[in-house]
């Protein structure tokens, strides 16, 4: 009957429509491993020195701190939350972490305690203002801006305007040292992302950031401790910011509040270039690893292409912009915040 | 427990009501509190600078609030600002007064770009304003040549006006910058794109369906944005009779503070712009308080933080149980 | 043989300000049977559902499970005695695995040295898979890199799986559409593993509009009617015709739906569909819409109908054909272009399509038109509360003043709102998407009134019904469709209003 | 209600918080505000310690210090001075050291107006100066034209083959005028010296870390760097970081400008080439003392001459040479002046570009 075929037409249709909505799917979840192989390519063909050995250990070792930052900015963004605490925070764990091994301005020689206080430090300032933005439900942007501030006081008040250097050759290693080329901390940034990697996929925990940032009334309809998991959301990025900090401390061997600047933005833009949706629930530490890369090749790049530092910041807006636009679903009535 | 819903609504309505109003009387017993501890912070002469500290905060957080309504965020204000402070510098010796025209122009511009990237391309915006906030820093270097520029004294005249003061105690430049929130105000109270954005907000999928033009009233609000951010930043260069490639820099997180303080809730849909000349108030208030009593400058970024938290915190809506903040 | 009873209901009631959703329900589920549950939309069926589940609770009536008194006050309390329910939407975690899906907030057992062995987990799901017959989903697969078939099978796997883990002695699963995203062949499998459910000493309350699915499955037939039970019957020699007797409902007087007033429409067509085609939604729909006109369009959930509704107002693009708007051939980039049009809709799903709930009333009245309320091009507050004032008085809508938050409103009153507003919108096409869904019975009647005004001012309709009997009462024509084509086109002028059965046989 | 009584709480804490913060300012002593760029900077707080040191030459009770961190902020600068002045009146004196050039002039008109004495370091606008101004009393800066030129000219006659090489420069704030002086004095020298070819030019913004960055980048990129001259000390610390990494340190020669006790450890282990110590103790002491002078009537703007308003301070030029004797003076010992001699600052008059 003409109707009957007719209708199991539309059947078929629908079922092509679908398969290519997840075929569609599919593609815009590969595409930040697009995006870097062509920036790698381009990069390769324009920029003298980009295409190296030599300039492969940079790129891993520049990748360090916002690969680690962009960890624990993974799993915040995945439940659609934002913080920009690391500011303030990771020059806070910078300093005394400074202060409190063998250095120029203190007495102290504590070692490794003094890398683990400080990240204790971290850890519970930033569950003190996740604590804030879950319980008190104030915006997570706001508070952790706030919070900035008020470490970043805190760091200068530390050191009182004369930054420690650090003595401790154990950490002068750590910063210099390589195995392979490779730089120490690029192990230890590689390790973070390790961690994530497993916490994300191997843990209830990371089930559970999914789970809320893809739906929190499912989340909460399945049983899901909400507030307990988002807690350890914050502790996590306390951790990585705690490293941030050590990392940027023992990388330019001494104790600045600096250290913390520039670190926020950039890994919450690695994270979304790398398709981690920021309204939540999509994506993943795997995409963050990309990103940072891409963040990294592209900062490194434009300096070995000599392009003017004036137009640095441009360039790297456009691509950034591009590349979002490329890996992002399109629709008439997709809300985009 | 009172059962009767009507009594529920009301005491809703009151806490509605209350938190509405809660950042002016935040705003107002701190200036006693900052009075009491220094009488001088009262005085004529510190409100002159209080007022004069707020103008170009404010009206960029009255923009910021329009993106903000809409549970968008607009991260290139700051540069806009700078782009805007040197573009005058620049072209007040060439044009004269027509600078002010053309930097108002490149205000809409940068606004219709971030909205374009926004709306049409679906870029996050976040991400879109993050991006065009590095593009207009660039073109602030590039402008500027690098150096930071000093009006000399043939533009003088051109930007004397915001010397002026009525009163004893209300400089011409708080009045251009409460213009500038009247109008916003009346744009988002008045006319239809206006309440679309606050709309939109709220609900996006509704407003969509109900016909409303979401698309013009995002435009509408990232135009709004930047604009704000083109007259912050004339203020700004009229303040310091000079444009600076990063005068605007520290002001975008801030003018989202204030536009918070002020009541416009992150998520949208909530919040009216007038009030945002209280978040302004509130943080000028602490930060020019902070200098008039004399706070030691190694405690001020941790006071400042401190108040800030606590300003947050008091003017949350915690009206919802179930609320969902991201 | 003695069946095991699994779940029984007496006497379930549920009151809801104005109607009687369920009127004392009796309900057996015994192990090993799969329960076939029909009706029309409103007669009852998902309110039991979620009754059953504890996603609402009854005013009145008892449960018992496996002998034991039973009162869920939500889900997962109905899960740790046996009961579990597969939701029309779905509730997965897209960006994890099945076997993450499956066993989400249950990881326990997996848990070594805090890290989930997934190896372990992945072969759980295995066997999970495997004894409902899904050997072609792999469990350690990211779900959205699964078909909408697969995932419903997922969903179906881990209601039971949590379900049967908690309750080994015979579970209870409630199907609420399952088939609507389901081709035929994935039909027929997800019918094998139902099947295969029961054999294993469970049961399996399958709710569908397909009557013929549900003939296909069902030991059982259960059939429900304006929340009574209609008639309960063992499936053998059962007619669709029979059950098309039992399901049509009562047949509210023309009074109700004030039929006497209903016009003929004028000779002009004001709206034209031309072969209008979404590709796998609906396909060559040819319809004409005259001024004055009411259409009902009947159809299943999954007919097209909703589709057609969302292209007509611009919502979204037809991939073919024409849309002619009073002899003009349009295409609407949204649905502002579509009001520009005069064609605006009344979404289905009001909380979230059709109020702004954080906005006052008299704003959510004048957001489909401000030019009614502005002066110098301004909006006026004043004329705005008047205008307000002027439609609450006029639709007898109850508020505490025009400034209420419409979040605050009864979804009668909300409704009611939404029509002011289409009403304040000069908008002359209007597709009213199920306009008295969730809206209690004094209401409704009121709400029938304002469609009957509306098209007294020379507006047209296109209706969506939340019944069949509305549908036939407010129409002057009815359109059948099913699997996206149009069936039947009725005419249902107010003499000779057709038998709901005709539609009936139509739509299914 | 219990919002309220949450807010009264909250309030209290603010009274007690800022009423403790504030305690030592409620008797009335002189005000010896010094505005700065941050608190986080080690030669700005030198400022700051210099000008302590003048306020302890004075009998005790006298004045006190108060530090205004604009953080980078060009318009915070001007508010927080403005903030001062209508707390405290003309009972206070003030040195500044511009963030940006151009916020002098607000500065000048703010201070003008109130009747504070003032005076500032490093940078003013073009057509700028104290002569015009009652209460403007003087400007110093260390010449940073020379500084750029004098730490090129290390640099290049410290190259493997002195005065031919390929080098980097890494500058510091793009529009900051600190920057731009120092780059038109390496520019200078660069023109005096044809065999130093710059391979590279990027913008460290004055951090470590960002300056960190650019070096390695450098690294993997140029084969041969003989030099890297660097505009200031904190990035140079990240330079030599990342030359560390590659063991280079000590072989490429890396500049630096500032002092920082940082830099001055580096020139010991031979890390960095020279530094320019800017002597901030000299310049906050004097720039409020100056101040002070003229407001306790013992100077006059109208009778000054011109080397008195505008002067250049004596940098220190530390090298592996001359670092004995600055570790010596400055290390050692917290150098302490003559607060009297108004002429012991003063290393030559500036010459007004008109």
């Amino acid at each position: 009957m003409d109707q009957q075929a007719r209708s199991s037409r539309i059947g078929l249709e629908f079922a092509q429509e679908m398969k290519r909505q997840s075929q569609r799917e599919r593609f815009v979840s590969w595409a930040p491993l697009a995006v870097l192989a062509l920036l790698v390519l381009l990069f390769s063909l324009t920029a003298e020195g980009f295409f190296s050995l030599k300039n492969l250990q940079n790129v891993l070792n520049q990748v360090s701190i916002p690969l680690v930052m962009s960890m624990g900015m993974t799993f915040v963004i995945l439940m659609g939350s934002t913080d920009l605490s690391a500011e303030g925070l990771g020059g806070f764990v910078g300093s005394v972490t400074a202060l409190m091994v063998l250095n120029s301005k203190t007495t102290l020689d504590m070692g490794f305690l003094a890398v683990v206080i400080a990240m204790v430090a971290s850890v519970l300032v930033s569950a003190l203002s996740g604590l804030m933005h879950i319980k008190g439900k104030l915006p997570s942007f706001m508070v952790s801006y706030a919070v900035s501030n008020i470490m970043a006081g805190f760091a200068v008040l530390a050191y009182r305007g004369e930054p420690a250097l650090i003595r401790d050759p154990f950490f002068t290693v750590l910063a210099q040292g390589d195995f392979l080329g490779i730089p120490y901390l690029t192990f230890i940034a590689l390790g973070v992302f390790g961690v994530s990697y497993v916490l994300q996929t191997r843990t209830r925990f990371g089930s559970y950031v999914m789970a809320i940032g893809d739906n929190e009334a499912i989340a909460r309809n399945i049983g899901i401790n909400i507030d307990r998991t988002k807690l350890k959301v914050f502790l996590w990025l306390g951790v990585c910011i705690g490293l941030v900090g050590f990392m940027g401390a023992v990388r330019i061997g001494r104790g600045e509040v600096a250290i913390g600047s520039n670190v926020v933005f950039p890994a919450i833009t690695a994270v979304v270039v790398g398709g981690t949706s920021l309204s939540g629930g999509k994506g993943g530490v795997v995409h963050s690893l990309l990103g940072a890369f891409i963040v990294t090749v592209i900062n490194n790049a434009l300096v070995l292409l000599g392009v003017s530092p004036y137009v640095q910041q441009a360039v790297q807006g456009i691509i950034i912009i591009v590349a979002v636009a490329l890996s992002i679903q399109h629709g008439k009535s997709l809300i985009v915040k | 427990m009172p059962k009767n819903p009507s009594f529920w609504r009301r005491i809703t309505a009151r806490r509605e009501t209350l938190t509405r109003y809660l950042s002016l009387v935040t705003t107002v017993l701190l200036m006693v509190v900052f009075g009491l501890i220094r009488s001088s912070f009262l005085g004529p002469r510190n409100i002159v600078n209080i007022l004069k500290d707020l103008s170009p905060v404010m009206v960029m957080a009255c923009g910021e609030a329009f993106v903000l309504l809409l549970g968008s965020i607009d991260l290139s204000i700051g540069a806009i600002a700078s782009c805007s402070a040197v573009l005058l510098t620049v072209l007040l010796p060439v044009m004269g007064p027509w600078a002010y025209a053309v930097v108002l122009g490149y205000g809409v511009l940068t606004g219709l770009l971030n909205g374009f990237l926004h709306t049409r391309l679906g870029v996050p915006s976040f991400i879109a304003t993050l991006s065009t906030q590095a593009i207009w820093q660039s073109c602030a270097y590039l402008i500027s040549g690098g150096q930071p520029l000093t009006m000399l004294p043939p533009v003088w005249p051109y930007v004397n006006w915001g010397k002026i003061i009525f009163l004893e105690a209300v400089p011409l430049l708080f009045l251009v910058a409460l213009a500038v929130l009247v109008a916003y105000a009346f744009i988002n109270r008045l006319t239809a794109v206006g309440r679309v954005v606050t709309a939109t907000g709220a609900n996006e999928r509704a407003a969509w369906l109900m016909g409303c033009n979401v698309r013009r009233s995002k435009m509408l609000a990232f135009l709004c944005s930047g604009l704000g951010a083109a007259i912050g930043g004339i203020l700004f260069a009229i303040k310091l009779k000079s444009g600076i490639p990063t005068v605007g820099t520290q002001y975008t997180m801030l003018a989202i503070a204030a536009a918070v303080l002020g009541g416009v809730s992150m998520t949208g849909g909530k919040g009216a712009i007038a009030l945002t000349l209280l978040g302004a108030m509130l943080i000028t208030v602490i930060q020019n308080g902070m200098n008039v009593i004399g706070v030691n400058g190694l405690w001020q970024q941790i006071i400042f933080g401190s108040l800030l938290l606590a300003a947050i915190y008091l003017n949350s809506d915690k009206s919802h149980k179930g609320l969902i903040v991201k | 043989m003695e069946r095991k009873r699994l779940l029984s209901a007496r006497g379930i009631t549920k009151q809801y300000p104005g109607t009687l959703a369920l009127d004392r329900i009796d309900l057996d589920i015994y192990a090993g049977e799969v329960l076939g549950l029909i009706g029309e939309n409103g007669a009852g069926k998902s309110t039991l559902m979620k009754i059953l589940i504890g996603a609402e609770t009854a005013s009145g009536g008892t449960m018992e499970a496996h002998g034991q008194k039973y009162a869920p006050r939500n889900p997962i309390e109905a899960g740790r005695m046996g009961v579990g329910m597969v939701f029309q939407e779905q509730s997965l975690i897209l960006n994890l695995t099945v076997a993450q899906n499956i066993f989400i907030g249950e990881e326990k057992p997996f848990v070594k040295h805090g890290l989930v062995d997934r190896a372990r987990m992945n072969q759980s799901a295995r066997k999970v898979l495997d004894a409902m017959e899904m050997q072609g989903i792999a469990p350690g697969a990211r779900v959205n890199r699964l078909d909408f078939a697969s995932r419903q099978m997922v969903e179906i796997a881990k209601v039971f799986h949590a379900v049967s883990s908690c309750q080994a002695e015979g579970t209870v699963i409630l199907l609420d559409e399952p088939t609507s995203v389901l081709s035929e062949a994935e039909i027929r499998q997800l019918f094998r593993h139902i099947r295969r459910l029961c054999e294993g000493g469970n049961a399996v309350l399958f709710v569908s509009h397909k009557l013929d699915e549900v003939m296909a499955i069902s030991d059982r037939i259960c059939v429900f009617k304006d929340g009574c039970k209609a008639a309960e019957m063992p499936n053998d020699n059962v007619s669709e015709s029979q059950l098309y007797q039992l399901m049509v409902g009562r047949t509210a007087s023309g009074e109700y739906y004030q039929v006497q007033r209903q016009r003929t429409p004028d000779a002009e067509v004001v709206l034209e569909l031309k072969s209008l085609c979404q590709r796998g939604f609906f396909g060559d729909i040819d319809l004409a819409l005259h001024r004055g006109e009411i259409i009902g369009i009947c159809g299943v959930v999954g007919s097209g109908k909703e589709d057609l509704c969302a292209v007509v107002c611009g919502d979204r693009n037809p991939t073919d054909g024409r849309m002619v708007v009073r002899g003009k051939a349009r295409a609407f980039r949204g649905p502002h272009e579509a009001l520009r049009s005069g064609i605006l809709s009344v979404p289905r799903e009001r909380r979230v399509e059709g109020i702004i709930s954080e906005m006052p009333v008299f704003e959510n009245i004048c957001l489909s038109n401000y030019r009614a309320v502005r002066r110098h091009r301004l909006i006026s507050t004043r004329m705005a509360k008047e205008q307000a004032r002027r439609f609450v008085a006029e639709l007898s809508i109850k508020v505490a003043g025009v400034s209420q938050l419409l979040g605050h409103l009864s979804g009668g009153n909300a409704q009611k709102v939404v029509f002011a507003r289409v009403l304040a919108s000069d908008a002359d096409i209007l597709l009213l998407d199920h306009p008295t869904r969730g809206v209690d019975v004094g209401a409704k009647a009121e709400i029938y009134g304002i469609i009957r005004d509306i098209v007294d001012r020379g507006k047209s309709v296109i209706l969506l019904a939340d019944t069949l009997d509305e549908a036939i009462g407010l129409s002057n024509r009815i359109v059948v469709m099913k699997d996206g084509l149009v069936t039947r086109v009725l005419e249902a002028p107010s003499g000779h209003k057709p038998e709901q059965l005709d539609i009936v046989q139509h739509m299914m | 209600m219990k919002r309220m009584s949450k807010l009264v709480a909250l309030v209290l804490v603010t009274c007690t918080l800022l009423s403790c913060a504030a305690a030592a300012a409620q008797a009335e002593p002189l005000t010896v505000a010094v505005s700065m760029r941050s608190t986080a900077s080690e030669y700005h707080m030198q400022y700051v310690a210099g000008a302590q040191a003048f306020v302890d030459s004075l009998p005790a009770g006298t004045a006190e210090v108060q530090i205004l961190a604009c953080e980078g902020n060009d318009d915070k600068q001007i508010n927080d001075i403005n903030a001062v002045i209508a707390a405290k009146g003309d009972n206070m004196i003030l040195f500044v050291d511009p963030n940006n050039a151009p916020n002098i002039t607000a500065i000048a008109e703010a201070c003008e107006e109130a009747g504070v004495y003032w005076c500032s370091a490093w940078n003013t606008p073009e057509g700028i100066y104290p002569t015009s101004y009652k209460y403007w009393v003087s400007h110093q800066a260390c010449d940073a034209v020379k500084q750029g030129y004098d730490i090129a000219v290390t640099l290049f006659n410290a190259l493997p083959t002195p005065g031919k090489g390929k080098i980097c420069v890494m500058e510091g704030m793009l529009a900051n005028s600190a920057n731009t002086y120092r780059m038109q004095g390496l520019q200078q020298a660069l023109a005096e010296y044809p065999d130093i070819e710059v391979l590279d030019d990027q913008a460290g913004d004055w951090a470590t870390a960002k300056a960190l960055t650019i070096a390695e980048n450098w690294l993997a990129k140029y084969d041969q760097i003989d030099g890297i001259w660097c505009a200031c000390d904190d990035m140079a610390v990240g330079v030599v970081q990342a030359l560390k990494a590659k063991g280079l340190n000590g072989k490429v020669p890396v500049t630096g400008v500032d002092g920082t006790s940082a830099a001055i450890e580096m020139v010991g282990t031979g890390d960095l080439v020279c530094t320019i110590a800017n002597n901030g103790w000299l310049q906050g002491g004097y720039g409020v003392a100056y101040a002070y002078a003229a407001k306790t009537g013992k100077i006059s703007t109208d009778t000054m001459d011109l080397t008195h308003r505008m002067f250049y301070t004596n940098g220190y030029l530390v090298t592996k040479e001359t670092l004995p004797d600055y570790v010596k003076n400055f290390v050692d010992s917290t150098p302490v002046y003559d607060y009297n001699n108004l002429d012991f600052p003063i290393a030559k008059a500036m010459d007004l570009v008109k």
